[in-house]
């Protein structure tokens, strides 16, 4: 039997498939079709320390391979997902990674802050802590926060160094794209006490309706996910991860344990599923016997044999 | 995974598709539906318009990729259903009014079914379509072609409406009823990508807050829907 | 009958529908299945001082709504261009815009002086003349130039401004997705005196053979192209044309009418088809009256009427 | 665009298409076949299995997104196809071999049926397919299972073989042949995207020099083909 168990920045995941930040909410709309505990982890959807309601108009558009969205960071803020969503999600049995957003330095470094007290507080009870944080800095669908900061590593460093200062708990950046050096950027993190690096988040990205003649999206661009991203992903998942020695989580349009495999040869330590999800609702319950089948298959004994292998 | 049985062309680019199985749902209620790989990337909601003893069916209009895609669909072949999601008609109260518009049709016929002592009233641009299901179960149907459904209806004379239709009727038949003391219940479209309350991406503006289609919705109170939101589809 | 003929950097175009460099040859695989006059022009294969031979190993691989190529620049030479392909190219009643690619600065200018000595001296033989160079800064696929040149918006001014002294014909620049600030990199092109700008050129991407363990490119990266892209070239797109004044060819996933009108109301041009004259042979022939009809049917008279409108 | 007239399953896998239409190649020439929209992007190259009046064949194998598409074909569907494409095998001189490997047999009907005074080989890895039509119309076919057919085959009984199959069958036969005096053309396999020329994706080099499959070969003779570019598949 092949072992899947993996640790990642200092936490036992049972195995490295996680789900991305905004597409499985707070992991109960999908409880409700499969038992959760086949996850490596649950990256929530990304919190602010205030309730955000998101952008108007349209918010999810389908292109060739892909998806565009603009949901712009709606969430319920921090202390309402402490009070209201945390406690079940401990009950799936996962690990719990917290997708940390913010309109400022403040914002980020303040929200760190309290989702640290209240794992503190909830371990001290017996209870479970969030397992890490994932610091958002690459959201493209916000005016402020979000790219703002993902673009320029001088920019980053600063609320990578807030959040870093704020937080115990294992801390992973999540880059974008956008990101004017990405190596340069990834090094940065590195050097300020990242404990591992989440990309790609999505490609900024736009869309028009010609009947209407405007953008589809009221916040003009928005982010592209989805297979269609898949190589664009893999290559900078390549890039980053030699040239840093934290570890480095996969994203960006996996849809099948090949495409997980292919990550884990490019470098990665774990990986993200987010818009396969929609693609597949169940797909969680299935892609960890997947990998397993196709590892089998192809004389793999364990991910650690290939990982950076190219 | 569920059986094809039927996928009946019923008018220009309009297919009844049944499947079998038994299925539960309320009316108003939709299911998300794929018969494909990976393109397109997401499946689509389509309500559920009918559900018999063993089988379920839907109602569709080809409008694109995936819609195309279920019309190939022959007796035999497989089709992945997720559901039945959503929330749909209340159960309604008093004299009760059933109004669709076009292929706002769809989800009614599974509410005709269910309240014999409502009055259906079915409008249509053109030629009507897939009417005769919904006069071989009820007693009480109008159908009417061209010009407005809403004009048919004097909102004042029910207690409930359940109504779905293309936006502009939507509108009109909010503003009609305001005042009135009737209840208007109408399922409203957005686009969706996971279909389960997930994604965030279907909200759609309701007393100023957001709810999601997917799992408030489809069917929401008349009151104060953003209509904005609803148009900008 | 709604008239689609423009005028591109000082050049008469019958239509704004370019055939993109290196997915059309040099016109003569598609002379054979219909007239290409039908065309607005065609920018031919990228060519260098020297022949190169191009790349080992796998050079086309297909992905989700996109095709990663690694040609590598593959090229008989400009003076064999010239020579050989050339004069037939005259033949088909287009415009002819040379893609100009190198391995140095040198070899940029000394490409560019060449093809305008022979472009002068065909003119004065009252014969058509090489109606652009579309300078190539962007290549993901050699060592040497391309890329090299396309991130870093000093270095790039240094092959510009090169080959703008070394020309007087109309100057197009095609830049990079990867360049690391992209309207800067824009506004530079534009002060260096470039008559317009192409892009976007291929993102840079990756495919992983996980039965091999190699990258499936001998090259290791390779660059994607296809519907996939579109949404990104259309944001990249629009953000340049908005920030500069000379033209703006749009260029990525363009896969019908409908896409063509989305690049002009993003502000481009014109446009160029790469990867859909793979998936349709015949695009060229028919683009351009699916144009017009669809502007017929929107009511759109003219492309004026629309460009950059959002 | 031409109308599906047979697409029969052969064997596990294997497919036979015939479609409607007069159609003039050469033994060895390929088609790019198509019978989607925009997904798979490219068209997939399939070579000429045979010709007849009014009607011409693909022999294929389902190995990915293209060709289970093209198995899904029924009679009266259309197809798109481009071709015929490339080089095919030249006019043999002397006494002839035609040597098929698996599915390389695909290309070799034509041969067959245009070269009745050759001797015809057809290996199998395991069970054979398709080989009744080599019967039908060639008094001299020869078919193994298991084992190389190229131990079949003794190349100096031969002034030219043409053959067409895996990468290490090619590869055995190029070196048997070496020294016999006949001369080894085979029809070789690369990823292509545009399939005329345009895009030098699929360039094999051949005596240090990039030839592209879709217009110089894919026949080309054996002498000095890279391997290394063909094994890259
Ligand atoms: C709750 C709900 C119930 C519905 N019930 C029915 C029904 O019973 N019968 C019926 O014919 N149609 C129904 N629709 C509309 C149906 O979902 C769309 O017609 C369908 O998704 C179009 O897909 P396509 O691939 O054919 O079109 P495309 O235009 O190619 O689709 C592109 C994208 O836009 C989305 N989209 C396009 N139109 C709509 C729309 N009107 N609503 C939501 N998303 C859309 C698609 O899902 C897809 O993601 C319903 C929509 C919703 C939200
Ligand atoms: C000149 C030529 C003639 C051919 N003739 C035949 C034939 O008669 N019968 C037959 O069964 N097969 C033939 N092939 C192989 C056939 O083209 C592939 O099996 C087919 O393209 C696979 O497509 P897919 O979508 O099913 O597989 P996928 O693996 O999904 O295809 C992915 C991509 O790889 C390419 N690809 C995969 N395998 C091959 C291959 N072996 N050669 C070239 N490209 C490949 C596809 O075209 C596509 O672009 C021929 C190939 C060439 C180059
Ligand atoms: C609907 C949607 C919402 C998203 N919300 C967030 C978010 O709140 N925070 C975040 O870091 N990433 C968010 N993402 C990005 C994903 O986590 C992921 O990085 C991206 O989608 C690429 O992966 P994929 O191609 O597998 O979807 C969102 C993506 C989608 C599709
Ligand atoms: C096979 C292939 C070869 C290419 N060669 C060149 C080239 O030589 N020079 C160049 O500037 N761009 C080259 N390109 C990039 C295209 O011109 C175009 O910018 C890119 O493919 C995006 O457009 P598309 O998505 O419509 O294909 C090449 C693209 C492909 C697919
Ligand atoms: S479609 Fe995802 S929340 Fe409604
Ligand atoms: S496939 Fe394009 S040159 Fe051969």
């Amino acid at each position: 039997m092949i072992s899947l168990a993996c640790e990642l920045a200092g936490v036992q995941l049972s195995n490295p498939i996680l789900m991305a930040s905004g597409t499985f909410g707070f992991g109960k709309p999908y409880a409700a079709l499969y038992p959760l505990d086949k996850l490596g982890g649950i990256v929530t959807k990304g919190l602010t320390l205030q309730a955000r309601p998101g952008n108007t108009g349209t918010r999810v558009f389908e292109t060739d391979s892909g998806l565009i969205n603009s949901i712009g960071l709606e969430n319920p803020g921090i202390p309402t997902f402490l009070e209201r969503e945390w406690e079940e999600m401990m009950q799936y049995g996962t690990a719990i990674i917290v997708n940390l957003g913010g309109g400022s330095i403040r914002e980020y470094a303040e929200g760190a802050m309290l989702i640290t007290e209240a794992s503190r507080e909830s371990k001290k009870n017996g209870r479970r802590a969030v397992d890490m944080i994932e610091l958002n800095i690459s959201c493209p669908n916000v005016k402020e926060g979000g790219l703002q900061y993902g673009v320029d590593t001088d920019r980053a460093r600063e609320v990578v160094r807030a959040v870093r200062m704020a937080t115990d708990l294992p801390l992973l950046v999540k880059l974008s794209p956008s990101a004017r050096d990405l190596t340069e950027m990834a090094r940065m993190c590195e050097a300020e006490g990242a404990d591992g690096l989440s990309l790609i988040n999505t490609i900024q990205a736009m869309a028009i309706d010609i009947r209407k003649k405007r953008s589809v999206f009221d916040g003009l661009y928005a982010g592209l996910s989805g297979p269609a991203i898949k190589p664009i992903a893999l290559r900078m998942v390549h890039q980053v991860s030699h040239a840093v020695d934290i570890p480095v989580i996969g994203i960006g349009g996996i849809a099948s344990a090949e495409d997980i495999l292919e990550f884990i040869m490019a470098g990665a330590a774990a990986v993200q599923i987010g818009t396969y999800n929609f693609m597949r609702l169940r797909a969680g319950a299935a892609l960890e016997d997947e990998l397993r089948e196709l590892m089998a298959q192809e004389g793999i004994r364990s991910l650690d044999e290939i990982r950076g292998i190219i | 995974m569920a059986n094809v049985l039927v996928n009946n062309k019923l008018a220009p680019d309009i297919y009844q598709l049944t499947v079998e199985g038994e299925y539960h749902a309320s009316m108003g209620q939709f299911y998300m539906l794929r018969c494909w790989g990976a393109f397109p990337v997401l499946s689509r909601p389509i309500s559920v318009h009918d559900i018999n003893e063993g089988t379920i069916s839907f109602l569709y209009r080809v409008s694109g990729t995936g819609t195309r895609l279920l019309s190939q669909l022959k007796p035999g072949n497989q089709l992945q259903l997720e559901g039945p999601l959503g929330r749909g008609f209340p159960e309604p109260e008093g004299r009760t009014a059933i109004i669709g518009g076009g292929m706002g049709i769809a989800p009614l016929l599974l509410a005709a079914r269910r309240l014999p002592d409502s009055r259906v009233f079915l409008g249509f641009a053109g030629d009507p379509f897939a009417v005769s299901a919904f006069h071989a179960i009820h007693a009480d149907v109008h159908v009417v072609s061209g010009g407005t459904i809403a004009d048919y209806v004097e909102p004042s004379e029910y207690d409930t409406i359940l109504a779905c239709g293309p936006v502009p009727l939507m509108e009109l038949l909010a503003h009609r009823t305001k005042g009135t003391g009737a209840k208007l219940f109408f399922s409203v479209e957005k686009r969706m990508a996971c279909g389960i309350g997930a994604c965030s991406g279907c909200t759609v503006r309701i007393d100023g807050v957001n709810r999601r289609v997917c799992v408030e919705g489809p069917v929401f109170s008349a009151g104060e829907v953003d209509f904005h939101d609803l148009l900008s589809l």
